[in-house]
C-alpha cells in the first residue's frame, strides 16, 4: 500500500534523471516514450513502494515532478491535496 | 505637488555650484544618493551625506562609480528619489548603468561636474568635454535629457528641474555641470517649499492584478510600481515586453527602443529649454552652454559695442537638441559661433542642424579655465563678414 | 562698477574663509553681485592658495580674475605670482611681516599690516584672515563696514563669532588709521585719490 | 497518468512565474534544483513573500530572479549585489536576496561581493558556483578549478581559483555555507536559517554544467557530477574557511562554516548618527496620492 505518488508534467521534463537516481525508494524509471522535446519523462515502474517524501521534486531542475502523500496513508481515488 | 518644507533650506545663501545642487536634490525629493569619491563634484554629497540622515535619508559611499551608478537604481525601485555623482573617470565607469536606466525607465538623475580630461586630466580644472558621452556613452539606442546650468543659483533650480523631468519622463537625466559652475560661490535664493513644484513618481493607478509594468501611457510614459507593493515587479535589462518580462526578437526590439525616443522626441517642444535674445535681426548668433554661456555673454556685448548685431542663444536643455531652433536660425543669419570647452561637440549638432545654411564657426577650447572674450567675439567679427 | 579681486596666500591661512566672506557682503548683505572662484592645489595646508572675488552691481559674467584691481597678499610667493597681473592703479594689500616688496609693479598703491601679529595678539593665529578682511574694508571702501560685520557674523560658528569680530576690528581700526597717513609706497606715478578710483 | 495528480499542487509552483516555465537551462543544470531548495526554504518560513525581493546578475544563475513570482531584478553584470544594496537601504522592511552565479559574483562582482560583506548590508547572496562562463560558452571563471579545461583554457586552467567561503568570510560575512546540487534537503534547511538571520549572508551552491564544465573536462552529464558531489562531500559544520578550497577529484567541504553575531549597516549607521537621523514619515498629501485603487 503506497504512502504517496508522484505528479509528473512530462512535457517540462529534459530527462536528467535525477529524479531516478535519487529516489530513496527506486520508484522511477524514464520512459522509452518521448515527451514532445525529443527527452525521456520518468514514469513510476514501483508505484507501491512511493513514500510520496518529494525528494524527486526537491531534484527536479525543471519543476517537471512533484511528490505527495496520500491523507492518513490512505490511497486515494479522488486526488491527494498535498 | 509642492516641495516637502522639511526638506527645503528657504533663505538667501552664498554657496557654491555643488551646494546649491545638493540643495536641489533634496529639495526635489532626493532623500537617497549613492557616490564614489571625485574632484570636483565630492563636495555635492559630502553636504548630502550631513543633511539627508536628518530627513530619514542617507548617503552611501560605495566602493566604485559602477557600484554607485546602480545602487542608486535599487533606491528609486525601492519607492525613492534618488541620484549620483561623478566627474568625467567617474561618469565614463557609469556608462553602463546609463544604459540599465533608460532601458529599465528609471527615474534617477547623474550629476557630472566636468573637469578636463580623457583619463585623469585636470581634476580641479573645468571642460565641457563629456558632452557627446552624456548623449552617447552607453552602448545601444536610448535618448536621454541633459541639463547645463551656469550658475549655482542654476545648479539649485536645474537640479529640481532635472528630478522632475527624470520622474515625468521616466529616464536618467544627465545633469551637465563643470568645475567651474561647481566650486564657483554666488547668491542663490531658495524658494519657500511652496513655490516650488515637484514632479510625484508617476505611480501605478491599477491594482497589481490589472496592472503591467511597462504598458505605455498616452505619453508613451509607462506608470511604475515599486519593490515590496504587491505588484511583483519584474525589472530586467533583457529588451521586454509590456509585463517586463524577456522577449528577445526584432519586433520587441522595435516597439521598446521606438518607444524609449519617441516618449522624448514627441516633448521636443517641452524639452526645448533655451535662452534667446536678440535672435530677429541676428547677423552671427553665438550659441552656448554652461559656464560659456556666461563668457560668450560677455563677448557678445563687446561686439555690440563695436556694432556688430549678435544675438544669444543659450542651450539649457542640451540633450534632446534643440533641432528645430537651429534649423529655424540657419537661413536667417551669416554665422552661428559655437564656443564649447571640448574640442567641437555640440557644434557637430549645430552644422547638422544649419545643414549648409549659414557658416558655423566652432571656438574650440580644450578646457582648464574658460574662454577669454576675447577669442569668441573674434570669432562673432569673423562670422559677420 | 566692476572690481577684480584676488586673495593668495598659503593654505592653512583662511584665504577662501576670507573671500567667502567678503563675497557674501558684496552678494547678501549689500545687494550687489559677487562671484567667487578658488584655484585647488593637491596640498590642504601649506600648499599656495588663491580665491578671486569678482563684485558688482551687475550679475558677473566672466567667473575668474585676470588682472585684479585689488590684491591681497598673504605670503611671498602669492606675491611674486600675482603682483605682476595687477591692473594699473589698483590697491595692493599685503601681510607686511610676511611679503618683501621686491619687484614692485609701477602705478598701484601698497597697504601693509602685521595681520599675523594682531591675530596673535587676539589669542589665536587663525583670526588673521578676518583681521585682514576687516583691513580690506576699510582700506577699500568698497564694502561697507556693517555688511562685512554682518558677514564675519554669520560665517563663522558661534564659539568664536566674538573673536572673529574683535579680528576684524582690529583689522578695520589699523587700516582707518594708515589711510590717513596715505600708502606705503607710490612708484613712479602721481598720487591717487582712493575714493575716485575704487 | 490517472486523474490523481490533475488536482495536486507542488507549492514550489506557487513561488514560479508559471507563464516563464520551462526555463532556459540545459538538461541537468543544477541551478533548477537549488530553486526547488530555495522556494521551500521561503515557503516554510512563511516570510511575507510581498516584501521578498531577489535581484540577479547576468548569467545562467542570473535567470533565477526572472523566474521567481517575487519583486524580480535581473540587473547588470556583477552589480547585482550594489542593486540590492540600494534597494534594502531605501526600503529596510525588503527581505533582499541576491542570486547569481559565480563569474558574476565574484568576478566582475569581486569587489562588490567584498564590501558588501564588509559593510556587512542585509542581504542574502545565494551563489551558484558551476565553476565555469556558462552563458557566453564555457569559459574560464576565478572559480575554475585546477588545471581545467576551459573554451579560453584550451591546454587547461593554471590560474589558481578562488576561494569563495574564505573571501566573504574574510571580509567579514555573518554567515557562510556551501553546498552542492546534491544537498537539497541541507540546503533548505540552511537557506531558511540563512534567511531568519540579519546581515551579509553568503551560501554558495556547487551546481552541475553539463554542457560545459562537465563536458569539457570529461566528467560525464549532470547526473555523473550529482552522483560525483554524494561521493566526494565532507560535511564540516563549522570548518575553517581556509581549509575549504575545492580541488579537482579533491574532498568536497559543504556545511556551515561560519554564524557569527555582527550588527548589520543600519544598526550601525543609526547607532553612530544618534541624533542626526531623524525618522521621516511621508507628506501626508504625498501618501493619498500614492495610494492605488485597491486601497
Amino acid at each position: 500500500m503506497p504512502k504517496g505518488s508522484v505528479a509528473i508534467t512530462a512535457e517540462r521534463c529534459k530527462g536528467c534523471g535525477f529524479c531516478v537516481e535519487f529516489c530513496p525508494t527506486h520508484v522511477l524509471e524514464l520512459a522509452s516514450a518521448f515527451n514532445a522535446k525529443g527527452y525521456h519523462p520518468p514514469h513510476m515502474i514501483n508505484a507501491e513502494k512511493c513514500s510520496g517524501c518529494n525528494l524527486c521534486g526537491m531534484y527536479c531542475p525543471d519543476f517537471a515532478i512533484f511528490g505527495y502523500r496520500f491523507p492518513d496513508g490512505k490511497q486515494s481515488e479522488k486526488g491527494g491535496d498535498a | 505637488m509642492h516641495a516637502d518644507p522639511r526638506c527645503v533650506l528657504t533663505g538667501t545663501h552664498f554657496i557654491n555650484g555643488d551646494a546649491a545642487c545638493c540643495e536641489g536634490a533634496l529639495a526635489a525629493g532626493a532623500r537617497f544618493a549613492a557616490g564614489y569619491p571625485i574632484t570636483p563634484s565630492t563636495e555635492i554629497v559630502e553636504r548630502f551625506a550631513a543633511r539627508a540622515p536628518k530627513v530619514g535619508g542617507l548617503f552611501i559611499q560605495m566602493e566604485d562609480e559602477l557600484a554607485s551608478s546602480i545602487a542608486l537604481q535599487g533606491m528609486v525601485w525601492a519607492g525613492q528619489k534618488s541620484f549620483t555623482v561623478t566627474s568625467g573617470p567617474g561618469y565614463s565607469l557609469m556608462m553602463e548603468h546609463i544604459g540599465f536606466a533608460a532601458i529599465t525607465e528609471t527615474p534617477c538623475v547623474f550629476v557630472d561636474v566636468q573637469r578636463g580630461g580623457p583619463s585623469t586630466g585636470l581634476p580641479t580644472l573645468p571642460a565641457q568635454g563629456d558632452m557627446m558621452q552624456a548623449r552617447f556613452g552607453s552602448h545601444g539606442d536610448y535618448l536621454t535629457i541633459a541639463l547645463c546650468p551656469n550658475s549655482p543659483q542654476e545648479c539649485f533650480d536645474l537640479t529640481i528641474k532635472a528630478f522632475n523631468l527624470a520622474e515625468k519622463f521616466r529616464v536618467p537625466v544627465m545633469f551637465m555641470m563643470d568645475e567651474c559652475v561647481g566650486h564657483m560661490t554666488e547668491k542663490v535664493v531658495i524658494p519657500a517649499a511652496d513655490q516650488i513644484e515637484v514632479q510625484p513618481r508617476r505611480h501605478a493607478s491599477k491594482p497589481p492584478s490589472e496592472f503591467k509594468l511597462f504598458e505605455p501611457g498616452p505619453d508613451l510614459v509607462p506608470e511604475m510600481a515599486h519593490a515590496g507593493e504587491g505588484y511583483k515587479v519584474y525589472v530586467t535589462g533583457l529588451t521586454h515586453d509590456k509585463r517586463g518580462y524577456p522577449l528577445m526578437n526584432p519586433q520587441s526590439q522595435r516597439e521598446l527602443v521606438t518607444r524609449l525616443f519617441d516618449k522624448i522626441r514627441r516633448a521636443a517642444d517641452e524639452l526645448t529649454i533655451i535662452e534667446a535674445e536678440g535672435l530677429d535681426d541676428a547677423d552671427v548668433v553665438v550659441v552656448s552652454y554652461g559656464i560659456t554661456s556666461r563668457v560668450a555673454q560677455r563677448a557678445i556685448q563687446m561686439a555690440r559695442d563695436k556694432g556688430l548685431k549678435v544675438g544669444k542663444l543659450r542651450l539649457i536643455c542640451v540633450w534632446p537638441f534643440p533641432e528645430k531652433v537651429i534649423r529655424d536660425l540657419a537661413p536667417k543669419v551669416k554665422a552661428l559661433v559655437v564656443p564649447e570647452l571640448n574640442m567641437g561637440q555640440v557644434v557637430l549638432e549645430v552644422e547638422r542642424c544649419a545643414s549648409g545654411q549659414c557658416r558655423v564657426i566652432s571656438v574650440p577650447h580644450p578646457g582648464g579655465t574658460v574662454h577669454k572674450p576675447a577669442e569668441i567675439l573674434a570669432a562673432i567679427e569673423r562670422g559677420a563678414r | 562698477m566692476l572690481k577684480e579681486i584676488r586673495i593668495a596666500g598659503f593654505g592653512g591661512q583662511g584665504v577662501i574663509l576670507s573671500a567667502h566672506i567678503l563675497g557674501r557682503a558684496a552678494a547678501l548683505h549689500e545687494g550687489g553681485f559677487a562671484t567667487m572662484t578658488q584655484n585647488y592645489g593637491p596640498e590642504a595646508r601649506g600648499g599656495a592658495a588663491s580665491a578671486a572675488l569678482v563684485i558688482s552691481d551687475q550679475p558677473v559674467l566672466f567667473p575668474y580674475v585676470s588682472s585684479p584691481d585689488i590684491l591681497v597678499c598673504m605670503s611671498q610667493e602669492a606675491f611674486t605670482r600675482f603682483s605682476p597681473e595687477m591692473k594699473d592703479g589698483g590697491v595692493l594689500i599685503v601681510e607686511e611681516d610676511l611679503v618683501r616688496l621686491d619687484n614692485l609693479p609701477k602705478h598701484i598703491q601698497v597697504y601693509g599690516i602685521p595681520a599675523t601679529r594682531f591675530a596673535e595678539e587676539l589669542g589665536k593665529k587663525m583670526v588673521l584672515n578676518v583681521v585682514m578682511v576687516g583691513f580690506f574694508c576699510a582700506i577699500t571702501k568698497s564694502l561697507s563696514h556693517d555688511a562685512c560685520v554682518a558677514a564675519v557674523t554669520d560665517s563663522v560658528p558661534e564659539r568664536f563669532r566674538k573673536l572673529n569680530l574683535d579680528a576684524f576690528e582690529r583689522g578695520y581700526r589699523y587700516g582707518l588709521d594708515l589711510l590717513v597717513k596715505g600708502p606705503m609706497k607710490e612708484e613712479n606715478g602721481d598720487a591717487i585719490a582712493l575714493e575716485a578710483e575704487l | 497518468m490517472s486523474s490523481v495528480e490533475l488536482h495536486v499542487h507542488n507549492p514550489v509552483e506557487d513561488l514560479l512565474r508559471q507563464d516563464r516555465i520551462p526555463t532556459i537551462w540545459c538538461p541537468g543544470c543544477g541551478i533548477g534544483t537549488t530553486v526547488n531548495s530555495f522556494a521551500h526554504a521561503l515557503l516554510g518560513l512563511g516570510i511575507d513573500l510581498k516584501k521578498t525581493s531577489i535581484v540577479s546578475g547576468i548569467g545562467c544563475s542570473g535567470r533565477v530572479s526572472g523566474y521567481m513570482n517575487l519583486d524580480s531584478f535581473h540587473t547588470t553584470h556583477g552589480r547585482a549585489i550594489p542593486f540590492a544594496t540600494g534597494l534594502k537601504l531605501a526600503n529596510p522592511e525588503l527581505n533582499v536576496i541576491v542570486y547569481s552565479g559565480d563569474g558574476d559574483l565574484t568576478s566582475i562582482g569581486g569587489n562588490h561581493l567584498i564590501h558588501a560583506a564588509r559593510r556587512n548590508i542585509d542581504l542574502m547572496v545565494v551563489c551558484v558556483n558551476n565553476m565555469i562562463y556558462a552563458m557566453t560558452g564555457g569559459q574560464a571563471a576565478a572559480t575554475t578549478p585546477g588545471t581545467s579545461m576551459s573554451t579560453t583554457t584550451p591546454y587547461g586552467a593554471f590560474e589558481p581559483e578562488l576561494n569563495m567561503p574564505q573571501l566573504v568570510d574574510a571580509a567579514g560575512a555573518c554567515f557562510v555555507a556551501r553546498w552542492t546540487a546534491f544537498h537539497v534537503k541541507q540546503l533548505e534547511r540552511t537557506m531558511a536559517k540563512a534567511l531568519n538571520k540579519k546581515g551579509f549572508r553568503f551560501i554558495e551552491v556547487l551546481s552541475p554544467c553539463p554542457t560545459y564544465y562537465q563536458r569539457k573536462n570529461n566528467l560525464g552529464d549532470a547526473l555523473a557530477a550529482m552522483v560525483d558531489y554524494k561521493k566526494r562531500s565532507k560535511i564540516k559544520n563549522g570548518c575553517n574557511t581556509w581549509e575549504t578550497a575545492l580541488l579537482p577529484g579533491g574532498d568536497i567541504i559543504v556545511g556551515e562554516f561560519v554564524d557569527r553575531e555582527r550588527e548589520d549597516y543600519l544598526t550601525l549607521m543609526r547607532r553612530q548618527l544618534g541624533s542626526n537621523y531623524t525618522e521621516f514619515p511621508p507628506q501626508a498629501e504625498e501618501e493619498a496620492e500614492r495610494c492605488c485603487s485597491e486601497c
